[in-house]
């Protein structure tokens, strides 16, 4: 009893709740619904509260990575200092511009929130420790990133303001951008696993993690949701030189808070669900004895990966958007989709001629990095030859510049 | 009255009303929130009809990507028509006559058949359910026709809606190439 | 269980409002509004005959899902129409864009 | 079936409800003090000129269209690929000429310049 209390306090408390909730006369089917309740109540909580944890930590990684201190004033560390924050935040006036729509206005925020805390109802925590496991739960974290973007368009349009407005649109233009071939990569985790269901995706991958099987797979998903987050070197959404702080430009106090929440917890999210579909979720030693230690495995991932999105932010400059967009829509989709292809023809001649699906896959991404390499080089070369020979004319005939090919 | 029952008159309620402040609200961006609103409601009842796929499909298309354009477009063609103008035709007492004729004929339609109060069977898994509905989809004995159509249609209107929107007076050589009236 | 009935007179409803929005408004973006409320009508129709009447054939899933394809290219071209109108008669009143009336 | 959805329609409101009793929070510890200065729309040190409905570039309406054209595809796709294992190879090769077909749209935007941020 103590030992597997230990080892699976998860399953352990939900046990004993249960025998609580039906020794009071509930039925079943009731109890289990109180007890999913109990559990949306307890996960949104945690994940709100770890905020605090979270905007600390970057901030103090990113403050080291730039040779600075960082918060160090409030608690050991500054481990306080968001909640000094907090309070401060919540004495200061939550301004109503005139002419906002209101209701969107408030609503906005809320929403972007509740894109990023909903996604972690399918992420599966420990073997048997998941919100629900809804059979389409690859599309469910597409869904529920979908209101994220309608968020920011509602709180850009109610603002009244047209850089508001204009950041907003230029949000949504490269969020939506990048979304697809998001989306079209995560075909390929639910193609190898046979599932959209995150659980079976994580079963999926006993013998070797996904990353090993698509690597550029991994690797799309990784810049593209760096990109949904907004974050350096994507982050145009804030560029202050044209669009003073972007969408959430009229929100003061605690309601521009929530889009400063909304964003910290969503870069953790983004580690979640890359280490659910690539790395192996809750996968490792001993982890289906004891769920706890799957708990701490995926914990683990989740923070490596947040720190890596963490450490790109850190060290990468911002891109023009035009730069963005066309990495986006001439890179990152053509791969997505030659990744997709690729992996749907290697996997399924691999099943059926009984070659090694490992080997087959890695192979097949191998080519298709190294045709895109080649494939950037050559580009790369064309242009500065052009824009060499370009420079030489322009020179000497002072012609316009021609930009159209 | 059963649990399953309430929840199905609160989506269609949700669902019913949203779509009637669509089709009356005079602000248009409000009647496109109103739109997403009915379109959730949509969802709520794909999923009681278990069809978890299309519920998150509904989400994800209609709110995640045909709303936002909607809005998109709204706001692009937004300077001509104030919203304080009037928004309904001269003959939109018509339309409502139209509109409830057809109402009152489907009613009575749906109430004359005997059958459609049978309940329905078994609720499919909806593992076994999806795995269906992407072989059928590239099944030669199926679907597989509508499903190379669909990517055509979709390429076709890809490739339409590109070339009548696009910036027409893109001057090649030099020059300012800007759209008229286009800014940031 | 919820009837048959029920769905069908909730996307006959669904249907008749979509169908006075085309009918009533001038907003050329509220009509294609219209248009997708009748679509989500037909939409729920199907999956509700699908899964009452025959949840063993996937047809009815399958009708649904090419409803979408065609819910999102008639709003994507739509649209398209709309601002290119708008950009060159700079319109959007349905009344008013009458070049093809006879 | 609908166990499935019980967990996502608790979590959802939740996820609303919780930073709106902080937002409520801060709006009831916070200060009230409104005067039409701080009301204005927000502007680099001028006063707004014109109504806030500039008109905006045609291009975000591209980019989302062909993110529409793309995310309908993906969902076409996404049967496939949860079937993928019980499928034959003539079933996967059609997925990827489904792909195909959509790659030559995106291809003849490019070769258009649509894809040109302008």
């Amino acid at each position: 009893m103590g030992w597997r209390m230990i080892g699976n306090p998860f399953g352990w408390i939900q046990q004993q709740l249960m025998t609580l909730l039906t020794g009071w006369g509930l039925s079943q089917a009731w109890a289990a619904a109180v007890l999913s309740l109990v559990g949306a109540v307890i996960l949104a909580t945690v994940l709100l509260v770890s905020t605090f944890f979270l905007i600390w930590a970057e901030r103090k990684l990113l403050a080291r990575m730039q040779d600075r201190l960082g918060p160090n004033r409030v608690g050991p560390w500054g481990v306080f200092q968001t909640v000094a924050d907090l309070v401060k935040l919540l004495g200061k006036e939550i301004v109503t511009p005139a002419g906002v729509d209101r209701f969107i206005y408030y609503l906005a925020p809320l929403l972007v929130v509740m894109s990023v805390v909903g996604i972690w109802a399918v992420i599966p925590l420990a073997p048997g420790v998941q919100g629900t496991a809804l059979d389409v739960g690859v599309l469910y974290v597409v869904a529920v990133g979908a209101i994220g973007e309608l968020g920011i368009l509602m709180a850009g349009y109610s603002s009244n303001n047209k850089y508001a407005l204009l950041g907003a649109f230029r949000a949504v233009a490269q969020l939506v951008s990048y979304e697809v071939p998001m989306v079209l990569v995560l075909l390929v985790p639910t193609i190898l696993a046979g599932s959209m269901n995150l659980e079976v995706i994580v079963q999926q991958q006993s013998p070797m993690w996904f990353v090993l099987v698509a690597p550029l797979a991994c690797l799309i998903f990784l810049i593209t949701s760096l990109a949904e987050n907004g974050r350096a070197p994507f982050d145009l959404l804030e560029a202050e030189s044209e669009l003073v702080a972007g969408f959430n430009t009229e929100y003061s106090a605690l309601a521009f808070g929530m889009f400063y929440v909304a964003e910290f917890l969503h870069a953790f999210t983004a580690g979640a669900v890359i280490a659910t579909l690539f790395l192996g979720g809750w996968r490792g030693p001993g982890a289906e004895t004891y769920p706890i230690l799957g708990f701490v495995y995926f914990l683990a991932k989740t923070l490596v990966m947040w720190f890596l999105s963490l450490w790109v932010r850190g060290t990468v400059p911002r891109i023009r958007i035009d730069q963005m967009l066309a990495f986006n829509w001439k890179v990152l989709t053509p791969l997505a989709l030659a990744v997709l292809t690729t992996t749907a023809l290697a996997d399924k001649l691999a099943l059926e001629l009984g070659g090694n699906r490992l080997l087959t896959n890695l192979g097949a991404n191998l080519v298709v990095a190294l045709v895109t390499l080649a494939a950037l080089r050559a580009y790369a070369r064309a242009q500065r030859s052009k824009e060499e020979s370009q420079r030489i004319g322009g020179l000497v005939t002072a012609a316009p510049v021609s930009r159209h090919h | 009255m059963t649990l399953l029952q309430l929840i199905f008159l609160a989506a269609a309620a949700l669902t019913l009303g949203a779509a009637v402040m669509v089709v009356t609200t005079s602000r248009l961006v409000h009647a496109a929130l109103w739109l997403i609103l009915a379109l959730a409601g949509v969802a709520v009842l794909f999923a009681l009809l278990d069809a978890p796929f299309l519920a998150i499909v509904q989400v994800v298309v209609y709110i995640g990507a045909i709303a936002i354009l909607i809005i998109f477009a709204a706001m692009l063609t937004r300077r001509v028509m104030q919203d304080s103008g009037r928004q309904t035709t001269r003959t939109w007492w018509l339309g409502l006559l139209a509109a409830l004729l057809l109402f009152g004929g489907l009613v009575v339609l749906v109430l004359q058949v005997p059958g459609f109060q049978a309940a329905g069977g078994a609720a499919p898994d909806p593992q076994a359910n999806l795995i269906d509905l992407g072989r059928s989809l590239v099944d030669v004995n199926a679907f597989i026709l509508p499903f190379e159509l669909a990517s055509v249609l979709l390429l076709a209107a890809l490739i339409g809606a590109m070339f009548v929107a696009r910036p027409e007076s893109r001057k090649p050589p030099g020059g300012k190439s800007g759209t008229p009236g286009g800014e940031a | 269980m919820i009837p048959l009935t029920w769905y069908l007179l909730l996307s006959a409803a669904l249907l008749c409002i979509g169908i006075y929005g085309v009918l009533s408004r001038r907003n050329a973006v509220a009509i294609l509004m219209g248009i997708e409320l009748m679509l989500n009508a037909v939409n729920l129709n199907l999956v509700a005959f699908w899964r009452y009447l025959s949840p063993a054939v996937i047809s009815g899933q399958v009708f649904a899902v090419m409803v979408f394809a065609v819910a999102a290219s008639e709003a994507a071209v739509g649209l398209a129409l709309i601002i290119s109108i708008y950009r060159r008669r700079s319109t959007v009143v349905a009344e008013e864009i009458d070049l093809m009336k006879w | 079936m609908h166990e499935q959805w019980i967990y996502v329609a608790f979590l959802l409101p939740i996820g609303v409800l919780l930073p709106g009793v902080a937002v409520l929070a801060g709006k009831i510890l916070g200060p009230r003090k409104p005067n039409p200065v701080k009301g204005t729309p927000y502007e680099c040190g001028i006063e707004t000129v014109g109504d806030t409905w500039v008109q905006f570039k045609v291009q975000y309406y591209i980019y989302a269209l062909i993110f529409v054209v793309f995310d309908v595809e993906a969902v076409f796709l996404f049967p496939w690929a949860v079937a993928y294992h019980q499928l034959a190879f003539y079933m996967v090769l059609e997925g990827v000429i489904f792909i195909l077909i959509l790659a030559a749209g995106l291809l003849y935007a490019w070769r258009k310049g649509v894809l040109e941020w302008m």
